[in-house]
């Protein structure tokens, strides 16, 4: 971990990606104290400030009821990074069970499994989302939920496909020669080697899931307001162009920092990692 | 004889995450023009790396170091700009590697990188001029049905096969230098002593000079008029062929001969695997020593 | 050539026998002709494809102008209005429920005959939501599956109107063009061809406007953004279609059906700030102060200086006398997706309530999932929010359906209030048949209706719309000159445009 | 020729079963649906009596799995139903919106592989070096945002503050183009109308390029990543042995190679944007099928959710088949995978 | 009675374009405490049947017959333990993501040989059974050079208690020096642990050194079974002359007798 660590470090790129997102973190964890207006991520008005531009009280402005959009940024980023660890919590063993043993097992185990995931597959994740939020009430669990239906198949992709090669590989061989339960060659012999690729997948994920996420409510399929969630208030400030820019511009560049913190390591993830193998 | 490839004290390191590490300490070699000259060490002594300095590709590399002189043909290869260094390869140089069928593309046919190797010469040939050569060069190799073959694809031939078409491909514009990468190891012993056999006539008729490089000493002594002993990065040994086989003056190469199982059934020997001895200065053999 | 450009935010229904809201109005206005039409400046009706009618009780006698014909070169007949009236029976869609237990029979060519089963003093206003299609020309497109012609009246016009439709793309945009034959003198600077284009985003309306590449936004702007451009010059057209924006309380959901929380609610809203966050200009704003239950204007409503006004003392003395704790209250608090600033008297609300402790969440719901919700009091939810309007003009075609007895779960109604005090005034409004009765019965309404809060009247609203200085609109501009309907005044004969 | 029409066959085999698949999942998505069909489809003022009926004539009352074989054998006739939010059939709806839609994607996907297959090339060519680095972040940069959020700031930034292309719509009101194709790129030439076809390209050029910019940068890292991997095959030191200039090994000889693997993913992140065209549809008021599909998930329209998820996991298996002919193409192994008798 | 004994044994695998009949219809015995080495060229079926043998593939038809008993197609657990196998890539047969000890100890853990608790110094027995110091358990494979993941996949073989073992070219990825080595410590271990071995390889030199008995495999056919000082100096079958034919020698001795054998005298 240590050496994991030094490497991400010795990486400019990746070393901003940690900062990025520790820092995101770590705004999320402490909204309440940092936030200069820690009541703002609720239903409160304060009309004499409403629809106003950055200024020194307002650093990024305020909304059109006068809300701090900084303030809620910070609350923002909370729902963000709950619902990507939320999915992926889910989505992730699930897809990683179905794959191992699709791609360990083969025959007709795999034949069916993976049209299953080929069905939820050649739906686009973001209409198969939409889809299943659209019949639901938009509320966060709900959004969970859709997001969690359409994430779960790429990660029996992903695990699939390496499965698939791991399972010719002598180390399986030998396992099965030694007589190893299917138990004990997936979880124990091929999961370890797929846990590199997932894990990175699963931090480049946390910011596609974000991006979905935002995706939903800035369809006005996802976390209802008051909540502040950084889609609906792009979504909503939209409607204000070009006048009342920062409430959308603002917001969006939070999108696009998390995201781009968390790809940032993701990416350095992948080849601390990889060089390991 | 003239010296087609001079190499004097020739030094390699790597840069990596962990540092910097040496791989070639100082090494010297030279090639005349038409002779063959082997060069064997275990894994990872620094054969493939000498080959692919001298083909000027290290160099171009940006986590090696290479200092020293290799002289090839009267220019100097480590100095060179990085164009004209591609302007000998293919044409004045060439190389043949371990694994035939990985080495040739995938996607394309034979026939047409018969044609892509041909063009580095003579860039204006037409395509029936490239094939009705290329015919010509796998006839040389003995390929039956030379024309069909020019069709194919590299999965669609036999390991062997493939090992002829990059020979032939190597020798189809007459370069000075041939490097030969532990040729066909991947491949099934009857196979490779049999492509050996034809390189080896084919060399000869060609007046190309070899830069032969092996793992397998039996190999070696069947091909080689000269022998360099590579360990660690250091030349231990050199000398002719019979005589470095004859009378093994370093240590290391002694082991290395002792270790080889003889089919004449002599047992299994004791051997060491590493020995202070392995590091003792190099053995020269006069020339013409039998 | 000139070209008037407009935008709705719904989609536009094409279909006199399905059109309802207020791009349909628009298109039916347009396109269509009905027997009747609001007077200019005024209350009360005046004749327009008829010449006049006669009250015998409940049937009423019109006769129709002889000189119109429908854009297909038919003349109008005493049989298409029949046609036009049992069509929009059949299909049951739309405003048809503005026409219960009505009989239609031609009399001869120029005569038709209504019989209504009881008195009913709003049907001549009623009439206004009657377009007359083109009987001859509908039913050549009739088939066994399709007896009505609705997919051919979905895309393509049937009427006698000023404008003729030439494309009609219901999501997208309705291109429309002048029609010469038309049977009344037209103003020779209306526009040629009106392109009224749907569900334009804000911001994009916005900007058009502001490069001149577009003429009318909708009412439906945000008033920040009706601000932005009043700031940038252009025009506020407004219409008073004599509505309000009404807060309907649950009454058959706990804690609001006990009449003092709901008393609580009324008092504890702001409605100050509530005309504040809809006012565009100083002299322009979608809202004003509501005065009770029956908006401004109409029978039975309260002088203009009855405002209501917050007032937190007695919504606490109130919300003493409830049953429920105010931590207790569990308001869902909903909005209607479609409807942007409605988010913001939601969160106006809760803010408001939460200075007397009583607890709410917030719920976006989008029109069809509300219009489905409301079937039934359980799913309702707590607190909608409606934007209203006589559609015919009416007080009854607002009230009646809101707040009679027999008419709880639809959309006007999720208060699914049950009283026979107020029965007995809707019945009695809509009996009339006199003016001074129908005041009399409507004032009775309102004072009860203040009485029981089913709803917080929280202000009288107008449709405000932001032009450019192309065009000229006294319907939308002249009091004088308006009309008391919801989209007449959007009718294009009237307008005039100035080149630039 | 003829294995390839055997990949073809056995595509359209697996096609076939996977569009099954997708039929029951969306008929089991939409049967989830809170509330009545029928009494959302007749709207606030029907009767009971009117909803019963309804209700009958959707077989609302049968068994689940008769309902689902009535869904298909309409599919199956290209039947849709009815939608409840234009009153139209679903077919109609989709015939229209559909190519503004394609129009768009195909924009996108032309900018995707025309901007992100060079780029990564680039990078891949001087991996390690600056080029690399700026296309990495840069790259990195453009998969980071949601479409909506590139939609937003391009319309902020080229159609607000510098008005050099138009906010909305796909042609200026002032053109009147007859409908041939739909794709009104080519509609605007048919007609012969030049001015008209260049304004119905300044429309196209924000949103699509809001649309692909995540797709370019996919596309140019998958494309440096796959070139690198090909770098390290023997054949490439092979051609390097042999002299060719590292523009030509490129381009000659790593780029197709790694394309064969790039293209499946290509394939996907194409389709993927029929998704995200939802949302730059909604930035720029573009009247697609994506458009479309948001406005009938609000109102729970069910029959026009279900036609429009079913039309697009059809395009998306149309483009997948094609990305797997043209991989056969390429990839000759999979062309002559019948071993010549030599 | 011999250990193994294999009667008729076939394999045929259903490709695109037909079957391939990787192994026809074999039949040999191999005794108790013999070492048989199995040569051919590429292809000639020799994993094929190395694969039968361990249960991993099963007979297309034909029987195989171990300590008496006939061996089942489908294999559970309580049939692997007597037949183990080394492999030939030493970097692959070995997990990278668990540590060597980890990997020596499964056969402990699925036969529950010895107690629990003592699983782990038994695995360290294992491993200085094979010249590996003990603390290298802990290690991962990556941090091993090849002769040294050579043995420990020989210890995990082992450590399974077998009586059989079956080697599928064990040495050609390894350096001569190191192959030396290992193929000392085979021939170490089979005397002191009594094994049998079914030694697969295409290097003949190594063969003459270690086998017993030499089966000579063409095409899937078994062409040639004898003695390995026969077959080396009185080759019967043309093939195997020139297979030996082929092998590259490096003292004059060796050229002598090759030469003579390729003549066939
Ligand atoms: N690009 C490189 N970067 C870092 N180290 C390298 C690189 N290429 C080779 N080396 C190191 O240089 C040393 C010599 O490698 P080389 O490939 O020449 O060995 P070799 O003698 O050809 O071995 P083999 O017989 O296995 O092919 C090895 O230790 C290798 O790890
Ligand atoms: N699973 C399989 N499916 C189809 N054909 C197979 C399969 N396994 C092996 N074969 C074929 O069976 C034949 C024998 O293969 P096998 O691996 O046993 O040869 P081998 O003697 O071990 O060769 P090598 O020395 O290269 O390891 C070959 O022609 C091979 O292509
Ligand atoms: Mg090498
Ligand atoms: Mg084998």
């Amino acid at each position: 971990m240590t050496r994991a660590l030094r490497i991400i470090a010795s990486n400019p790129l990746s070393l901003v990606g940690l900062i990025l997102v520790l820092m995101i973190v770590l705004a999320a964890t402490f909204a309440p104290w940092i936030a200069p207006f820690p009541t703002h991520n609720s239903a409160v008005i304060d009309f004499a400030f409403a629809n106003s531009a950055p200024s020194s009280r307002n650093w990024m402005g305020t909304d059109l009821v006068g809300r701090d959009i900084f303030s809620r940024i910070l609350y923002a980023f909370r729902i963000s990074l709950v619902l990507g660890v939320v999915v992926l919590i889910i989505a992730t063993p699930i897809g990683t069970i179905v794959g191992l043993l699709a791609g360990y097992l083969g025959g007709w185990t795999e034949a069916v499994l993976m049209r299953i995931v080929d069905v939820f597959l050649s739906i686009p994740p973001l209409v198969l989302a939409i889809a299943v939020l659209g019949v639901l009430e938009p509320t966060l669990t709900n959004a969970m939920i859709a997001v969690t239906v359409m994430w779960w198949p790429w990660y029996a992709r992903l695990v699939y496909s390496i499965a698939r090669s791991e399972r010719e590989e002598g180390y399986v061989l030998a396992a099965e020669v030694i007589g190893a339960s299917t138990t004990h060659i997936t979880l124990r012999e091929i999961l370890p080697n797929c846990l590199p690729a997932i894990i990175t997948k699963m931090t480049l994920d946390m910011g596609f899931v974000i991006i979905i996420a935002s995706s939903l409510s800035f369809l006005g399929l996802g976390v209802q307001p008051p909540t502040p969630d950084l889609g609906s208030m792009v979504a909503e400030g939209a409607r204000y162009l070009p006048d009342s820019w920062w409430m959308t511009v603002f917001p969006g560049l939070a999108i696009l920092l998390a995201v781009f913190g968390f790809n940032l390591l993701g990416d350095g993830l992948r080849e601390v990692l990889g060089a390991e193998e | 004889m003239s010296t087609l490839l001079d190499i004097q004290d020739l030094r390699l390191s790597f840069k990596g995450l962990r540092g910097i590490t040496d791989v070639l300490h100082g090494i010297s070699l030279s090639i005349a023009a038409g002779e063959r000259v082997a060069l064997v060490g275990e894994s990872g002594s620094g054969k493939s790396v000498i080959a692919r300095i001298v083909l000027g590709l290290l160099q171009e590399t940006r986590s090696a170091r290479v200092s020293g002189k290799v002289g090839f043909d009267g220019a100097e290869i480590n100095t060179m700009r990085p164009r004209d260094r591609a302007k000998l390869r293919g044409t004045e140089m060439s190389m043949i590697f371990q694994d035939p069928t990985s080495s040739l593309n995938p996607t394309f046919t034979i026939g047409n990188q018969f044609a892509e190797v041909m063009r580095r010469r003579d860039p204006k040939l037409s395509r029936a001029a490239c094939d009705a050569r290329a015919i010509e060069m796998l006839t040389e190799v003995s390929i039956p049905n030379p024309d069909r073959i020019l069709e194919n694809y590299p999965f669609q031939l036999s390991g062997g096969m493939n090992q002829r078409v990059m020979i032939a491909m190597a020798l189809v514009n007459h370069p000075k230098l041939l490097l030969a990468d532990e040729p066909g190891t991947a491949l099934d012993v009857s196979v490779q002593a049999q492509t050996l056999r034809l390189m080896h006539d084919l060399v000869e008729k060609h007046g190309t000079a070899v830069l032969f490089i092996s793992h397998n000493l039996g190999v070696v002594r069947e091909f080689a008029d000269r022998v360099y002993v590579i360990y660690r990065g250091n030349i231990v040994e050199e000398g002719p062929t019979a005589s470095v086989f004859h009378n093994p003056g370093h240590a290391y190469t002694r082991a290395l001969m002792d270790a080889v199982p003889r089919i004449t059934g002599a047992g299994l020997p004791e051997v060491p695997e590493v020995s202070d001895a392995f590091l003792a200065p190099m053995v020269r053999h006069d020339r013409g020593a039998a | 050539q000139t070209v008037l450009r407009l935008d709705e935010v719904a989609v536009g229904e094409l279909d006199p026998a399905k059109a309802s809201d207020y791009a349909d109005s628009i298109l039916m206005f347009n396109v269509y002709d009905t027997l009747v039409l609001p007077r200019q400046g005024g209350p009360g009706y005046e004749p327009h494809l008829a010449t006049g009618w006669e009250v015998d009780g409940a049937t009423y006698t019109f006769t129709l102008r002889d000189d119109v014909t429908f854009q297909s070169g038919n003349p109008l007949r005493a049989a298409d209005v029949v046609y036009s009236l049992n069509r929009m029976h059949e299909i049951g869609q739309g405003l048809s429920f503005l026409f219960p237990d009505v009989e239609a029979e031609a009399i001869d060519e120029r005569t038709v005959r209504f019989t209504l089963a009881e008195q009913n003093a709003p049907f001549i206003a009623s009439l206004v939501r009657l377009p007359i299609v083109d009987q001859v020309l509908v039913q050549e497109q009739a088939t066994d599956d399709d007896p009505w012609a609705e997919a051919y009246l979905s895309g393509t016009a049937a009427g006698s109107g000023a404008y003729s439709v030439t494309s009609h793309n219901p999501q997208e945009l309705t291109v429309m063009a002048l029609n010469d034959g038309y049977f009344l003198p037209i103003n020779d600077a209306a526009p040629d061809q009106v392109r009224l284009r749907y569900s334009l985003e804000a911001a994009t309306v916005r900007t058009l406007l502001a490069q001149g590449e577009h003429d009318i936004s909708s009412q439906w702007l945000p008033p920040e953004v009706m601000r932005a451009l009043a700031a940038g010059g252009a025009q506020m057209f407004t219409e008073s279609g004599t509505g309000a924006f009404y807060v309907k309380l649950n009454t058959a959901r706990a804690p609001l059906d006990d009449v003092n929380c709901r008393q609580a609610l009324a008092h504890a809203f702001d409605y100050g700030t509530a005309l504040q966050m809809v006012a565009i200009t100083d002299d322009v704003s979608s809202g004003s102060p509501s005065t009770g239950a029956v908006p401004v204007g109409m029978f039975g409503a309260n002088a203009p200086e009855m405002a209501l006004t917050r007032d937190l003392d007695a919504a606490r003395a109130y919300l003493a006398e409830c049953p429920t704790a105010p931590e207790d209250f569990n308001l869902e608090i909903s909005w209607i997706a479609e409807v942007p600033v409605e988010e913001r008297f939601a969160l106006l609300m809760q803010a408001n309530f939460a200075e007397l402790g009583i607890s709410s969440s917030i719920a976006t719901l989008p029109w069809a999932l509300f219009t489905e919700r409301v079937a039934n009091p359980e799913n309702t939810p707590h607190i909608s929010q409606i934007f209203a309007n006589a559609v015919t003009g009416d007080p009854d075609t607002l009230l009646y359906n809101m707040y009679h007895s027999s008419t709880p779960g639809t959309w006007q109604s999720p208060e699914y209030l049950s009283d026979a005090q107020v029965d007995e005034a809707l019945e009695a409004g809509r009996r009339g048949p006199s003016d001074d009765e129908r005041e009399a019965a409507y004032s009775a309404l309102n004072a009860r209706l203040m009485e029981l809060a089913p709803t917080i009247y929280a202000y009288d609203r107008q449709s405000v719309f932001a032009a450019s200085n192309r065009v000229h609109a006294p319907a939308l501009s002249d009091p004088a000159m308006a009309f008391g309907v919801d989209g007449v005044g959007f009718t294009f004969r009237l307008m005039e445009m100035t080149g630039e | 020729m003829s294995s390839v029409l055997r990949i073809l066959l056995r595509r359209l085999g697996i096609s076939v079963i996977v569009l099954i698949g997708v039929s029951m999942l969306i008929f089991a998505i939409a049967r989830v649906i809170p509330g009545d069909p029928a009494r959302i489809a007749l709207g606030p003022n029907a009767s009971a009596e009117q909803v019963a009926n309804l209700r009958a004539e959707m077989h609302l009352d049968e068994s689940i799995f008769a309902q689902y074989g009535y869904f298909v054998s309409d599919v199956l006739r290209g039947d849709l139903g009815q939608s409840l939010y234009t009153n139209r059939p679903v077919t109609t709806d989709i015939v229209q919106f559909l190519p503004a839609t394609l129009e768009l994607v195909i924009f996108a996907g032309i900018l995707m592989v025309g901007l992100g297959l060079p780029l990564g090339i680039l990078a891949a060519r001087h991996r390690g070096r600056w080029p690399d680095h700026v296309i990495r972040v840069l790259t990195l940069l453009t998969v980071s945002a949601p479409s909506f959020v590139w939609a937003v700031i391009l319309m902020l930034l080229f159609a607000f503050y510098l008005p050099l292309f138009p906010v909305a719509g796909r042609l200026g009101d002032s053109f009147d183009i007859a409908t041939v194709t739909g794709f009104l790129t080519i509609d605007t030439l048919i007609a012969g109308n030049f001015s008209a076809f260049l304004d119905a390209l300044s429309h196209l050029v924000l949103p699509s390029v809001a649309l692909s910019l995540s797709g370019i940068g996919q596309a140019a890292r998958l494309t440096r990543a796959n070139m690198i991997e090909t770098y390290d095959k023997p054949y490439i030191e092979m051609a390097q042995a042999f002299g060719f200039f590292p523009s030509r090994i490129a381009k000659r000889y790593a780029f197709k190679p790694s394309m064969i693997p790039s293209l499946t993913i290509i394939g996907l992140d194409f389709a993927a944007m029929l998704g995200n065209a939802f949302l730059v549809e909604a930035v720029f008021a573009w009247p697609g099928l994506s458009r479309y599909g948001v406005a009938v998930i609000l109102r729970k329209d069910l029959n026009a959710i279900m036609g429009t998820v079913l039309i697009i996991a059809l395009t998306f298996l149309v483009v997948n088949i094609l990305v797997d002919l043209l991989i056969a193409f390429l990839n000759p192994r999979i062309r002559h995978s019948t071993r010549a008798s030599s | 009675m011999s250990l193994l004994t294999v009667d008729n044994l076939s394999k045929s695998f259903s490709v695109a374009g037909g079957m391939v009949h990787a192994v026809r219809d074999i039949s040999f015995a191999v005794e108790r405490g013999e070492c048989l080495a199995v040569v051919g060229e590429s292809g000639s079926g020799k994993t094929t049947l190395a694969n039968m043998l361990l249960g991993i593939l099963s007979p297309t038809s034909g029987s195989i017959r171990f300590d008496g008993t006939e061996l089942p197609a489908k294999r559970r657990a309580s049939h692997r333990r007597a037949i183990q196998f080394v492999q030939q890539n030493p970097l692959s047969s070995l997990n990278a993501k668990r540590s060597i000890g980890a990997s020596v100890r499964l056969g402990l853990d699925t036969y529950q040989i010895g107690e629990r608790a003592q699983r782990w110094a038994k695995v360290e027995d294992a491993l200085e059974e094979v010249g590996l110091p003990r603390e290298m358990r802990h290690r991962a494979p990556s941090a091993l050079s090849g002769g040294q993941r050579q043995r420990v996949g020989i210890a995990r073989a082992l450590a399974c208690d077998p009586e059989l073992v079956v080697l599928d070219e064990p040495t050609s990825a390894l350096d001569v020096l190191v192959q030396a080595r290992v193929l000392r410590l085979l021939n170490d271990l089979r005397t002191r642990k009594k094994l049998t071995y079914i030694f697969i390889t295409h290097d003949l030199a190594v063969v003459r050194n270690v086998a017993d008995r030499v089966a000579v495999f063409k095409s899937g056919q078994l062409v040639e079974l004898g003695e390995t000082a026969q077959i080396f100096t009185a080759p019967k079958h043309p093939y195997t002359r020139s297979l030996i034919g082929a092998v590259p020698v490096v003292d004059d001795a060796e050229l002598d007798l090759r030469n003579r054998l390729a003549k066939g005298t």
